[in-house]
């Protein structure tokens, strides 16, 4: 009974809360593969990653620390099958590892995937030499300043459970003077601010970043002191980089429907707007209409 | 063959819960809960292994064994950490609460001690740091879209300032200091604007990840799973609807 | 010494000795009965006229402690909060709603909000049905919070505390069911979602500042004028930088050491 | 005296020490500090897995009393059980957790997509807010609207389709007035964070000694 009524006040709130979601289901249902060529401008910030990477001497070790889980696949997945694609191709190195119990599949799934499209272009990559999954490790910001004093202390063990002095690839490797590059994937906290505080300044690392849009905002003032070189905001920077890669993936072929999606958010915004004060402006005059004739 | 099927078998499991999730936005319903309260299971569950293999496994248990197995007897220090585990797993009991105080300092203070140390360098010290920043000099230009020039570089100081000013609290906010925080809000209210513009961006972005996925799950290979899992749960919803309407109506009206 | 010293920090440990510094000079003038001012934040005079306004229409007023739990500074905040508001609603005669999403929070609510009941003279006022745990699922809790929203009809909202995506959620079914609504939290991305859907919204550090302000907790002022201090000395240390950057460009790069 | 004053004794020396590891250069500190550190790692591993244990209890009460909702609860329970036990079969069986494993195979096709679809209901919400809630109300809320409207139009590649201007523009206020903004937000956090750990470490703030 109470839902019923509850449902009515729903109703007579305004319109109905589920017609938005509809339009909003069927906006994207229908427009995924809309076939539009739209222009890509990458910033600067975009541009960083890229030349951080390009930038690196061949066989330069890059940390990438997949600090996510799959709440947030669609934004960052994208960007780390591009990123690790493009470290991958330029025959450096990856040390990969996660603060984020979700992050080791992630990392895996990604590491199989892209060495698969690599071998089809006649380059072999081989686990333990090219690149390794050390996994997840708990303690968040004690991790990450834990994994700033030692690597191999920190992780022993990689995610298949083999000693790091087996591993020729963390050979040497005992912290990030032999790290040419930080790369981080992150949604929020632990995550690029904590690297930032942990690592980065303190080490005088090199750092780039992959962030979700809602995070972005926060990293233009840490670009802006030049402690990050450069980072990638959302499906948007996403899909900037696989532009900048020529390798279109999933984040270029959702920027259509992305853009048509804003507009139809920024119409209800619009169309709410137009709405509230032409209700202040109702109410006025029926005021007015109140004083005056009493 | 059997890892095809397998995977089959996965992709119908993902399509059904997907749109399970998604079920909620008609309202609440036994779908969504019963996908809903296998999250919290399936996560929780998740959670254990990873903190196992992660962390327990190479940093507690294998260097405790190598110390007993005598390679590296400097390990036994690691019983420490072996203590205060069991220490804070008393909190489980109520009686034993108060023990896991003990290793809940030992977090508290590194977590104090690590974040004062961080925040002060990277979020103080280099922040106060890439302020200072020139107005005049070779080759700075007057204005620019992107980058320093004269101009970006005295707004970036006047939104620092004045924003640091709008959160002062000692001092009652009258001219200067009126102006000051004024025009410090307005940059408040444009940083906000543009952590809600890319906000929407995020949000927007999560709804098109799923819808791409339901798409693969559609193709024939997979059995067209998405799409008849979405005919299942609204055949299932309208029945429901049906029923709660039919009880609502044998319910006396008093209620 | 130089071996033994982390030169290259020697500028983390100025700025924590100074700041250590003017803590413990306005913890030490606090004791010797010295009142620390603040001055007067609108956002809190706004907690007090929606209040009000609730009592006016006889509708009860809803107070979100945040969703985090107990260990997140901004919940405990929150909490502070609450325990004026508690006392406010119990002078007015006017009732609290509490929903919570853990069940510690549930049981320091529940005592925070009888103790301010029983300071306000009011204990027989308080209900302890009214301060509610409803689901530890960040989407539940929502939706039975959108639910309390809709079937009790608050006329006045307030959230303090740590909030996530819910955020919206939460303002906007407010504003549609027409509710005055007050927020303070310091998560940074949920802001824009408040200053939006509010009537009034406390800002990040403005939301510490508040909660202290109404504890009155000396020690807790203390470290709130410290700060304060500590953010006039880094203006000028911002200010002077600049000056010397702009008399002297070679200086930029030994500025930049510096720091 | 053990139940309330040794933990904030641990929480002063503790602090102390870890921060003059950051200052001080001596193998002594160091190799203490770094063994605190794996002790940290430790104990929040297991007070992770304590949070799975109170989880598992309060689920499997309601589940025993047949209080409301308790065959959801129950799914909560053997759900927990089956991913335990495929995780622990697989490390007997595999010794690992990865590609492949049974373990692998419940969180690509059961955890992904439900923590997936999960958040992609905010994009529903945001929309409905945006119709119901986002309203110029004052001169604050029409600045936070505008630059809002203009980096969601600038930030997407329809914005620089339609005019270059856009993507300049939203850039620009994201680098410079955000970037202020935010940096004063970023100071005043890490003022307030240094004030947070000072009150810790000097034991006035004592958030362990709660939860009775």
């Amino acid at each position: 009974m109470q839902n019923v009524k509850l449902e009515r006040e729903m109703k007579s709130g305004g319109l109905d809360k589920r017609w938005i979601f509809l339009a909003v289901g069927a906006l994207v249902l229908a427009f995924l593969k809309l076939p539009l060529h739209l222009s890509y401008a990458p910033n600067q910030k975009t541009l960083g990653v890229y030349k951080a990477i390009e930038g690196l001497p061949s066989g330069s070790i890059v940390y990438l620390s997949a600090d996510y889980g799959p709440s947030s696949k669609a934004e960052l997945l994208p960007m780390h099958r591009a990123l690790v694609y493009h470290i991958l191709n330029r025959d450096l190195k990856i040390i990969a590892s996660s603060v984020w119990d979700s992050g080791p599949p992630l990392i895996d799934m990604v590491f199989k995937e892209v060495c698969e499209e690599l071998k089809k272009q006649g380059k072999e990559k081989k686990y333990g030499i090219d690149y390794v999954n050390l996994g997840y490790k708990s303690g968040q910001d004690v991790a990450i300043a834990k994994i700033g004093t030692s690597i191999p202390e920190t992780f022993p063990r990689d995610y298949l459970g083999t000693s790091v002095n087996q591993i020729p690839l963390m050979n040497g490797v005992i912290n990030f003077s032999q790290i040419g590059l930080l790369c981080n994937l992150s949604v929020g906290s632990p995550g690029a601010r904590q690297w930032l505080q942990q690592v980065q300044t303190r080490y005088k690392v090199r750092m780039v970043a992959g962030v979700t849009a809602v995070m972005a905002p926060d990293l233009y003032s840490f670009y802006q002191s030049r402690q990050i070189e450069g980072f990638l905001g959302g499906l948007v920077g996403a899909a900037e980089y696989e532009y900048l890669l020529k390798r279109p993936g999933f984040a270029m072929s959702g920027m259509n429907v992305q853009s048509l999606t804003h507009f139809l958010i920024l119409g209800f915004v619009l169309l709410g707007n137009i709405l509230f004060v032409s209700e202040i402006l109702r109410q006025r005059k029926a005021k007015e209409m109140k004083s005056t004739s009493t | 063959m059997e890892v095809k099927t397998m995977e089959f078998l996965g992709i119908w499991i993902a399509a059904f819960l997907t749109l399970a999730i998604f079920s909620f936005l008609y309202k609440d319903n036994p779908i969504y809960k019963f996908a809903e309260h296998l999250f919290v299971g399936i996560s929780a569950g998740y959670v254990l292994i990873q903190e196992l293999t992660g962390t327990l496994i190479p940093n507690l248990y294998h260097p405790l064994r190598e110390a007993l197995l005598g390679v590296s007897p400097a390990k036994m220090s690691r019983l420490g950490a072996l203590v205060l585990g069991v220490m804070i797993l008393l909190r489980f009991f109520k009686k034993t609460t108060w023990i896991s105080r003990w290793p809940l300092a030992l977090i508290i203070g590194t977590f104090a001690a690590l974040r004062m140390t961080g925040y002060t360098q990277s979020d103080l010290i280099k922040q106060i740091n890439g302020t200072m920043v020139p107005l005049r000099g070779q080759g700075l230009p007057f204005t620019s879209w992107e980058g320093a020039s004269v101009i970006n570089n005295l707004i970036l100081i006047i939104g620092v300032i004045t924003v640091l000013i709008y959160f002062f609290f000692s001092l009652e906010h009258k001219a200067p200091l009126k102006q000051g925080a004024l025009i410090g809000t307005g940059f408040l209210m444009i940083t906000f604007g543009s952590s809600f513009g890319y906000t929407v961006l995020g949000r927007v972005s999560l709804l098109i990840g799923c819808v791409q996925d339901l798409y693969i799950y559609a193709e024939r290979r997979y059995g067209y799973s998405s799409l008849f899992c979405g005919v299942g749960i609204i055949i299932y919803l309208v029945l429901w609807e049906i029923r709660n309407r039919a009880k609502n109506r044998t319910m006396p009206t008093s209620l | 010494m130089s071996s033994i010293f982390n030169v290259s920090h020697l500028n983390v440990f100025l700025a924590l000795f100074l700041f250590t510094a003017l803590f413990i000079s306005f913890l030490f003038l606090s004791r010797k009965g010295r009142t620390l001012y603040l001055r007067r934040l609108d956002g809190v005079a706004a907690i007090e006229e929606a209040v009000g306004r609730a009592t006016e229409m006889g509708r009860p007023v809803l107070f979100v402690p945040g969703i985090d739990n107990i260990d997140e500074i901004q919940t405990l905040a929150g909490i502070a909060v609450l325990s004026h508001v508690a006392r406010t609603v119990a002078r007015f005669d006017c009732s609290l709603i509490v929903p919570t999403r853990n069940a510690i929070v549930l049981s320091v609510c529940e005592e925070t909000v009888k103790e301010s009941f029983t300071a306000a003279g009011r204990p027989d006022a308080y209900k302890s049905d009214n301060i509610r745990y409803l689901s530890d699922d960040q989407f539940a809790f929502t939706a039975a919070v959108d639910g309390i929203m809709l079937r009790e009809k608050p006329a006045t909202n307030i959230y303090m505390g740590a909030f996530y995506a819910e955020a919206l959620i939460l303002s906007e079914t407010g504003f549609a069911s027409g509710a005055i609504q007050v927020a303070g939290t310091a998560s940074i991305a949920q802001l824009p979602f408040f200053v939006a859907a509010c009537d009034y919204t406390l800002l990040a550090e403005e939301f510490y500042a508040a909660s202290a302000y109404l504890s009155r907790d000396p020690k807790v002022l203390s470290s709130i004028k410290a700060s304060d201090y500590f953010k006039i000395i880094t203006i000028a240390v911002i200010i002077l930088g600049i000056v010397l950057a702009n008399l002297n460009p070679e200086a930029v790069p030994l500025l930049q050491k510096l720091f | 005296m053990v139940k309330d004053k040794v933990p904030v004794y641990i929480t002063i020396v503790v602090g102390v020490f870890m921060i003059l590891k950051f200052f001080v250069q001596l193998d002594f500190i160091k190799v203490v500090a770094d063994e605190l550190e794996q002790w940290c790692l430790v104990v929040f591993a297991l007070a992770i897995i304590l949070g799975v244990a109170n989880i598992l209890r309060l689920n499997l009460r309601i589940v025993l009393r047949r209080e409301k909702d308790w065959p959801y609860k129950l799914v909560v329970v053997v759900s927990m059980g089956v991913m335990i036990l495929v995780g622990i079969a697989d490390l007997a069986i595999h010794g690992d957790i990865s590609t492949g494993s049974g373990f692998q195979y419940l969180f690509q096709y059961i955890l992904t997509p439900l923590s997936a679809a999960m958040f992609a209901l905010l994009a529903f919400y945001i929309a409905s807010a945006a119709f119901r809630a986002f309203r110029a109300r004052n001169i604050r809320a029409i600045l936070l609207l505008v630059s809002g409207a203009l980096v969601m139009i600038g930030r997407v590649p329809i914005g620089a389709s339609l005019s270059p201007i856009f993507p300049r523009l939203s850039d620009w206020i994201m680098t410079v007035p955000n970037a202020a903004g935010q940096r004063g937000l970023i100071i005043g956090a890490a003022m307030g964070m240094i004030a947070t750990g000072l009150r810790v470490i000097f034991g006035i703030e004592r958030p362990y000694l709660r939860g009775e």
